[in-house]
């Protein structure tokens, strides 16, 4: 008998603990060529703002050691162009569509997410307050626990379907982060976004990013993600989708051990676009060759006495 | 038009001048169609330092061998690696990516200027062009005349002019110093240019003086060759566009602070 | 003309820019059959406590994408037996010999500093408060600006020689630590320690350490230190010690260029036990390939306009 | 005893069954001194999952040839990655590490038990002690006979015992099901043992009920392998000590927790 993989965050029901995460899937088309998007538990579209953004000049990328920064910085059609041009092109597909909120202003946040919460095939919403690439808001409400609730609470308000709230990892203390956001009312976790990093150019003597800095995302990230994943599923009770520098299966079962409901593959998409598929089918045969019935039981599982 | 990742089998590693090789890979099922000025993401596995992959130009296609080739200049870490694969190796490519050099029509004259290894698109451009019925030329640049790119194989195009910084073989200086560029000269309804940056806008600068279009290839750094992460691109008359899917092929008069 | 090395860490004249990181070169002598110690401008020798520690159980390392997981636990001899057992086989050595200095407590700290400020060779310790793998103290000191006052004061007011204080990456906000030990009486700050992390194995579904979190090093946290270092030497105006994932000399550059006036080589050492004088000769030779006199032009010449 | 980094040259990669392969690698200036028990810390080149230096036992030395042998099993990522080095390749080592195991007089007979890949270390530590005028038995266990680790190589070094789970070959069970160990046949002044580590604790509990001394050689997880890290301790009866320097050879009864 096949091992059951269906799992919760809230009121989803995902066919999957597989994930695509925010700003490294697209919104799907982009991958159709290589698999049905539908076969993944869901998919967590782009960064939405509330106005057209053309993002951080180039450069935007810098290869590092078993990873990449990013500084691309929100380049998105806007909330209304999402609705407009982008929304029916994926609505059709037979998964989560989760859209990423993002902004720089409590106000913004909420004018996306009560435009989004209209929306009949968006079953959740993403609340980014972990954005390391943008001059204001973004990060910036994720590093300290009164701006966290604040945002949170101002978009629970409006939006009624299932709030994720995504976590930054560039804090003291994470933990206090994901209580904070269960207290302001999100109905799930994401963790982690990237970590704040930079990268220089020796030769030129210039940073690499036109920003300077920029997000570090990889497999060179998945030891602190992990960390972080088990540190909030120990302290608090909703749901925890866990994320960073996921390659392969067996990475993806760490997370599920470390306390997460399910998982989110970014960077990987781009070393192997086809790796959504391999990594559901790689939960399924560990499951099978460890007698496990039911992914379910994984979760938290980890042994540690 | 529909994108594979496929394993190939190097079937040449053939190294063309210091510091440039050409990769010859074959498919064991028949090609899917690919176009001149398209791109591969190609996984360069036993490379510890290169996490990504690396995006190549198709320089060449062969559909009766059923071969793919590259033509790589060996840079860092990951190209050079790269160098080191043999007959037999597998290389894994996400293929055929981005947009293609569009294509006039039977009876046109057109320029492709390459500078260093940026003639790795041209040679299969000019194949498509000549079987078109287009008449081209090509305007091959290197530093010195031991670093051209077998030129041999582009004359099979057509007609190629040369230029070397040094002298050592055709025209001396850069490719923008060549006297087909006199306006008495030219006579050309179409240019296409790959290669350095400031070689491509002094190119595209020639082609707009002399009213003509002009096609660039760009070379943004990449993360993903599919669209998804948005780390490509380049700034247009309208607005951040993404090097891997609306290019690498733009219009240089598209392109911000291109042609002044 | 070959290029000047020298640089200050306050009153300390280093020979070269290149020290090596406390728990990557024990004391010295384990290196010495691959090359004469006394060629680096610097030794940060193991964290010493007040007394003798075992340290934590075994499995103490795990292996993770371009790093490496410890949870040591700061195994030592205690300061009497440094003074007693080791200080006599490194104090010959032509270099700045420099206790790390950790503990559980304040008054720990104290003892330590105090016993250390009476060796004639040793010309500057660096406060440990970062230590992620202790149960009590270590890190607890360093993720917060009022614990990492009260210790450096403390410290600050029984050791007379150069105080070098090493920050924990874990925070929310490095400059503001950096600006509170500087405000403390800090002479210089390291930057990083290691980051929390976290490895599991998926087929005994147990974590890989015994402690279940240590701390992550090497090449993969590089992005995440070069970007500590540089918002740490734009806030204060004491030195800063890079450190963080660094394997060859352009690593090392990239630190200088980013407002490092030395670095040190921890996880390195492992990889080549031999790889200090390397780094220092491949600083040597950047200079004079660019054509720069001395080493101090390079430190913070970023160019990011 | 000096330590030294050195680049040695893969003379042979020969597959000795599945899961295992010996690598012979040579070095270009004369061998240093290398004792039986002793370690390399190996750089496994292009195996990007492969961070640090793997740690192998010395399994042959031979100063004539002057090359080093290592016996290998296919574990992860870093074992598999070294299996496909073949001959010409260069292999860096820092060796030689570690302790070494302590040789008894001349005159003496000793029960040398190895299971599975950690027989490695006791071809050479045979060798050595037969040169001593040391009587060798040398007990090999495996999990079926085509896992056995090229035992006529054994033989060279004297008596030569097996046991098989599967009882394919010699004794049917574990090394400790072998009768040898019985009180009236054990006859031994000294055992000394690699494997995993159930079997070394059985084995070093069964020296200690026939009353001799019983060295064991660990496997502790490591990463500088000089003594500098303190991440490869074990725990024994004084305090935390490290594998890399203090052992890997240990006498089992500093050992906490071995033999009750
Ligand atoms: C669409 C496209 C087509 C290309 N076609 C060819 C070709 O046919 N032949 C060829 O030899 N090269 C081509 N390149 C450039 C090639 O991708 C880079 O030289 C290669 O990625 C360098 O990898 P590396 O590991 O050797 O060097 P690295 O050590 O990664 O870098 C060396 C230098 O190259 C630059 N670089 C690194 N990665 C990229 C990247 N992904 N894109 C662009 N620049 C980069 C870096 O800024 C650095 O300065 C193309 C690039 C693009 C975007
Ligand atoms: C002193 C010593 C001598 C050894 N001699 C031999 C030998 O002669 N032949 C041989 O085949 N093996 C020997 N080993 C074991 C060998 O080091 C490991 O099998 C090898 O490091 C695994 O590397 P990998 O990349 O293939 O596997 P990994 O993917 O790294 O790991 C696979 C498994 O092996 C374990 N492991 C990983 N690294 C080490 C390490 N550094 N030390 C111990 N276990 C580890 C991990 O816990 C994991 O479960 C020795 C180990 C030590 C400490
Ligand atoms: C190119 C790129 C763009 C990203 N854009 C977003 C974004 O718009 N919103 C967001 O919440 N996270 C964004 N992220 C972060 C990822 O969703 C993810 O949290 C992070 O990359 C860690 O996971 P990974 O290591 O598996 O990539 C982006 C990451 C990358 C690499
Ligand atoms: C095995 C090990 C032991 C360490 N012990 C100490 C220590 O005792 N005191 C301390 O301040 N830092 C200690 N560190 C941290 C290093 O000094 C350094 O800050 C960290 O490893 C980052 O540098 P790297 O990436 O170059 O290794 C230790 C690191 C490792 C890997
Ligand atoms: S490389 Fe990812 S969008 Fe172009
Ligand atoms: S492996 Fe570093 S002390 Fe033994």
């Amino acid at each position: 008998m096949k091992p059951l993989l269906e799992v919760n965050i809230h009121k989803l029901l995902l066919k999957n603990p597989v994930m695509t995460a925010s700003g490294t899937f697209g919104y799907g088309p982009e991958f159709e060529d290589f698999y049905d998007p539908s076969v993944l538990g869901g998919i967590v579209v782009k960064g939405t703002t509330g106005q057209l953004r053309q993002g951080n000049p180039y450069p935007r990328m810098a290869e590092t050691p078993m990873g990449m920064l990013n500084a691309v910085g929100l380049q998105n059609k806007g909330v209304d162009g999402f609705i407009k041009d982008i929304y029916p092109k994926i609505s059709h597909y037979n998964t989560h569509m989760i859209v990423n909120v993002s902004g720089s202003t409590v106000e913004e946040y909420i004018e996306v997410a009560e435009k989004i919460n209209a929306l009949e095939h968006i079953p959740a919403i993403e609340l980014n307050i972990s954005c390391p690439n943008v001059k204001e808001g973004g990060m910036a409400f994720g590093t300290s626990c009164p701006s966290a609730i604040a945002v949170t609470q101002a978009v629970r308000e409006v939006y009624k379907k299932t709030l994720i709230v995504k976590l930054s990892p560039n804090v003291t203390n994470i933990a206090e982060m994901a209580l904070a956001v269960e207290g302001a009312g999100a109905d799930a976790v994401s963790v982690i976004n990237t970590l704040l990093g930079m990268a220089i150019d020796a030769e030129t003597r210039q940073p690499v990013l036109s920003t300077i800095t920029g997000g570090l995302s990889g497999p060179a990230i998945k030891p602190v993600a992990l960390r972080m994943v088990w540190q909030v599923s120990k302290a608090i009770k909703i749901p925890v989708i866990g994320l960073g520098g996921i390659m392969t299966a067996t990475d993806a079962i760490e997370f599920l051990l470390a306390g997460a409901t399910a998982v989110q593959i970014g960077t990987a998409n781009f070393i192997d676009p086809a790796v959504g598929p391999k990594i559901i089918a790689g939960i399924s045969d560990y499951l099978e060759r460890h007698q496990i019935a039911d992914v379910r039981s994984l979760i938290g599982g980890l042994r540690t006495s | 038009m529909k994108k594979y990742i496929h394993d190939f089998e190097i079937i040449e590693n053939r190294e063309i001048n210091e510091g440039h090789f050409v990769l010859v890979v074959k498919l064991s099922e028949p090609l899917p169609p690919v176009f001149p000025g398209q791109f591969a993401e190609v996984k360069i596995e036993g490379s510890p330092n290169t996490f990504l992959r690396r995006p190549l130009s198709i320089h060449d296609v062969d559909y009766a061998a059923n071969t793919i080739s590259l033509l790589v200049q060996r840079k860092g870490d990951g190209t050079t690696h790269l160098g080191t694969f043999k007959p037999g190796d597998t290389l894994n490519m996400v293929y055929p990516l981005g947009n293609q050099f569009h294509i006039g029509s039977a009876g046109e004259k057109v320029l492709l200027v390459g500078g260093g290894c940026g003639v790795a698109p041209l040679l299969y451009l000019g194949k498509i062009l000549a079987k078109n019925g287009i008449k081209v030329t090509t305007l091959m640049g290197a530093r010195k005349g031991d670093q051209l790119m077998e030129p041999e194989q582009y004359q099979r195009n057509g007609e190629l002019l040369i230029t070397t910084e040094d002298g050592s073989e055709g025209t001396k200086g850069f490719v923008i110093h060549h006297e087909i560029w006199r306006e008495r000269n030219f006579a050309f309804d179409r240019v296409y240019t790959c290669g350095p940056d400031a070689m491509m806008k002094a190119v595209a600068r020639l082609a707009a003086r002399n009213n003509v279009p002009c096609q660039v290839s760009l070379e943004q750094t990449m993360a993903c060759g599919v669209g998804a992460c948005l780390c490509c691109v380049v700034d247009t008359t309208t607005g951040h566009r993404c090097t891997c899917t609306d290019g690498p092929v733009f219009d240089a008069s598209e392109l911000k602070n291109w042609i002044d």
